[in-house]
């Protein structure tokens, strides 16, 4: 294996780099830019069962070292995404590739798993348990420990592939979640998803966004991250993958350090559309300056 | 789209919170009038999207109202070199635009009109550019337009300067073959009513990424969803869906 | 009522600006600096029963728009804060001062605001109930509504002052634990302390920080404290101490539109100790530019 | 303690990553040798605290060693402002230091040595240097010091240049009537042991505020709980507890 390449749930990376899902669109966008291949992988945009428009406008908000979104999982639903986005994504990425999944409902997820496990370039399936919840009364999959397994169990009867749990830090205890998940099989955890935060418009006096709270992300919230990555990493015995504000190849490096196998980068592809690619190229001198010889022996070097 | 590093060539008010920049740089990825460019400046996360006003070879000119903090902050900018994303958005399509097109600008929605105007004029259209302001203070660029070539009619709101009222005022007075236009929602609504002929109106919205990766500006219209940052900010009359 | 004054539980302050608990010790330091008299008050160092040292150092980590602390409520304990730093703190500060608390056991919290009750400067009494339990496991009071209305049970059993209970943002519901206090009888709420944060560094392959984790504050978390002051402000019907990263007039009138009666800044204080008085004095200005008469009138302003 | 603007006068390197700058400001709150200054810089929250080198009426000089973001973006600023609290932490008490004292600098621990020594030098002191490197592409200022009137003693751990070893090697070549020193804690332990006289020490922590208020440096001495920055940097011989 090369010094940058991890191995992900049983699939070799090249490296722990992966755009995260909602700031990778289906990768087509950005294989303007650059080939995409460099990558290790990238999570697509959050697929569900029925298409979606979202959430109403202004769904964007600027904060210190990070925004808020409101996007709510806009996406022309898992048939289109796999007769229309999946052909052109296939032209532009040769890879194996992370297939973000949402729902509101366990059938849901099921349902949507099962058509993306059947799918060639599908590599994971990442299961976004952190979204509001309608049969649940307003609370999230990802809230509660028995609602994220049961979810687990659900997709995991009906698929293949690694299936990857991603959680949500708006909780108390990730961990009891985190363990939950493992207990009800999952291959592995992404974490964390964005915080829950709001901004409030001094001009209008009502919230930035339309929806009022949205989804917190960039730098400001990597120290969280790399919190909750150090205590789900060291309390489950499956590989967990990393994000939350990573915008530098030091960023991974410490997000592996806190016992990441990868690391998902998210807010900072909207302000430079290249930074995976960077980050990717800067790794090797990085680990150089740091006498790391292989990203896999620094994999939860912090005990 | 290209991302390079632009120089400030200068930096000057042209009324009391609008300023006009020109910057220095690569411009090649710039391909249509009404696009637009994203910049990125120190301490704040997002880029901040302003729409071209013109442009050559090498020099880029935006005009922006201070509105905000990264406004405020480039208001005081008189050197020094900016990150920028250029190439932005689909901007205006001119082959249908009839041999005597109109176009209308309100506000911050002026400044995509020059260049627009520059190149409708160098195909030989006639071109007519309608103006509108809340008051006399607020004008920019009239003389410009006029220098061009065009047939200029300026509104005001409160009737301090030009025609008083509001650019369908204006519109009454003017022949055209086809509309472009770009300014304040409330505008684009009545110029939408107003007009007589088909035409393409530009959306502002707020933006996450600029290049359609993040879906933070999509919009609904008559021929499915669209991102204004990517299939925007221009959209055709005919596609357009107003949700309030 | 001048148009900065606010009331916060039947006590007028000049002002909304309150310099937080731990970033401006017993006052005086800052006293050498200007009149701090010029604040709404100001929330003095966290006190506990008995004297601490606090945790080993390194203490303090850098993040993006913020910093964690992991300073361990260093305190001279109860009796030498009433007998050596009040009179101090009187000798600088003429208004009420809030005196802030911090237990290890609901016995503890009552002793000690049972003690500070009695002292004539304290015209609040802000309990801390987000610091580490030992009786309870590791959790801490803040993160389970009924550990947090027994200990506001047990304070307002012993004092006469009002009782503002401080909540960690660090929970799935912020939402139930302060109407539990409010339940239980408390006077107001104050939110949000710090963020469990963790920074790693590459050159040791240690936590920056001794003791692994700590409190993470600055502009950074500001978002999930607007979304959170929103969140409770419209849940109870007691006064709500809005904090968490604010750093400017501005910050201070969002956080009044959310919900605020007052505002206390923190982390702010420690990159530029002049802050508060800076935002007292910026504020007129703020208010005509937003076309604000009176900061009573903006409390809880967005719907 | 009194915060206020500096300008950047020169910022130059003495070794591969030890860099001198000069800034041009009010010094007037600076009382003693063995102070710091805490200086913000742009993109980073938390003050970098540096020791002061040297200051007069209208300069201060700092040296220091690139080990984060904050000092590398500090050692390629050419020009500009920076804002600065000065007048930091207790610093050295010359009153005791006898007729014939030394000075003890380790690395970058050498900087405070050179206006201590000025300042006991103009006291009529016959003053002691020993300044401690790695290896000899790390000297620094040992010219400065002689310039001074120092007797000047320099060693490297390779043996590379002066006397091979540490600065406890130096002083056992030296007769001192008290010793004021600062560099890293093995130097300082070793220096505790080695020293046959009462002496000083400046000790060095992660800072929050700088200033006393957020007990973010706190240590334990014989003679109770102190803040690094406030009551300390420097610490009596007397006082100190080894908790290691």
């Amino acid at each position: 294996m090369g010094k940058l390449s991890v191995n992900l749930c049983g699939i070799e990376l090249d490296n722990p780099v992966i755009p995260a899902s909602g700031t990778f669109g289906y990768g087509y966008e950005y294989a303007e830019l650059y080939d995409i291949n460099e990558l290790g992988t990238f999570s697509f945009k959050g697929t569900t069962k029925d298409a979606r428009f979202g959430n109403p406008t202004p769904r964007i908000a600027e904060c210190s070292s990070g925004m808020i979104n409101a996007v709510g999982l806009q996406n022309p639903g898992v048939e289109k995404v796999i007769s229309e986005e999946l052909p052109k994504l296939k032209k532009c990425f040769h890879k194996p590739v992370m297939a973000n999944v949402s729902g509101f409902s366990v059938e849901d997820y099921a349902y949507t798993c099962e058509k993306l496990d059947k799918e060639e370039q599908v590599g994971w399936l990442e299961v976004n348990v952190s979204c509001p919840n309608v049969h649940g009364g307003g609370m999230s999959f990802g809230t509660q420990p028995e609602a994220a397994a049961e979810v687990t169990r659900a997709v995991k009867a009906v698929t293949t592939k690694p299936v990857i749990i991603k959680l949500s830090p708006n909780v108390t205890d990730i961990v009891s979640i985190a363990k939950a998940c493992e207990d009800a099989g999952a291959d592995g955890i992404s974490l964390i998803n964005t915080m829950l935060g709001m901004r409030i418009s001094l001009n209008t006096r009502k919230p930035v966004i339309a929806n009022k709270m949205g989804g917190f992300s960039g730098p400001a919230i990597f120290p969280v991250a790399v919190r909750m990555v150090y205590q789900v990493a060291h309390a489950v015995n499956i590989p967990v993958v990393g994000m939350g504000g990573v915008s530098s190849a030091e960023d991974v490096v410490e997000m592996m350090l806190a016992g990441a196998t990868a690391v998902e980068v998210g807010a900072a592809n909207l302000v430079n559309p290249y930074i995976c690619r960077d980050i990717v190229r800067d790794l090797p001198g990085v680990m150089e300056k740091y006498k790391i010889s292989s990203l896999e022996e620094i994999i939860g070097g912090v005990k | 789209m290209k991302q390079s590093i632009f120089k400030i060539l200068s930096n000057s008010a042209l009324t009391d919170n609008v300023y006009k920049m020109v910057l220095g740089g690569d411009t090649s990825a710039i391909t249509a009038s009404g696009q637009f460019v994203n910049i990125q400046l120190d301490g704040l996360f997002l880029r901040r999207p302003i729409s071209v006003c013109d442009y050559d070879e090498s020099t880029l000119t935006i005009i922006y109202k201070v509105v905000g903090k990264g406004t405020e902050a480039m208001s005081k900018m008189t050197s020094g070199e900016l990150d920028i994303l250029t190439g932005l958005g689909n901007g205006y399509d001119l082959s249908v635009s009839g041999d005597h097109p109109v176009l209308v600008g309100g506000g911050v929605g002026v400044p995509p009109m020059y260049n627009l105007a520059k190149k409708l004029l160098a195909q030989g259209k006639k071109v007519a550019v309608i103006l509108g302001f809340n008051t006399k203070s607020e004008i920019f660029y009239e003389e410009e337009f006029k220098n061009l070539g065009c047939d200029v009619l300026v509104t005001t709101v409160d009737g301090s300067y030009g025609i008083k009222g509001f650019v369908t005022d204006a519109l009454k007075e003017v022949s055209y073959s086809y509309f472009y236009s770009c300014g304040p929602e409330p505008m684009l609504k009545a110029l939408y009513k107003a007009t007589a002929t088909s035409g393409q109106m530009s959306f502002e919205e707020r933006m996450g990424c600029g290049f359609g990766a993040c879906m933070g500006c999509s919009c609904k219209t008559l021929t499915g969803y669209k991102r204004i940052c990517k299939d925007g900010p221009v959209m055709r009359k005919e596609e357009i869906l107003w949700e309030n």
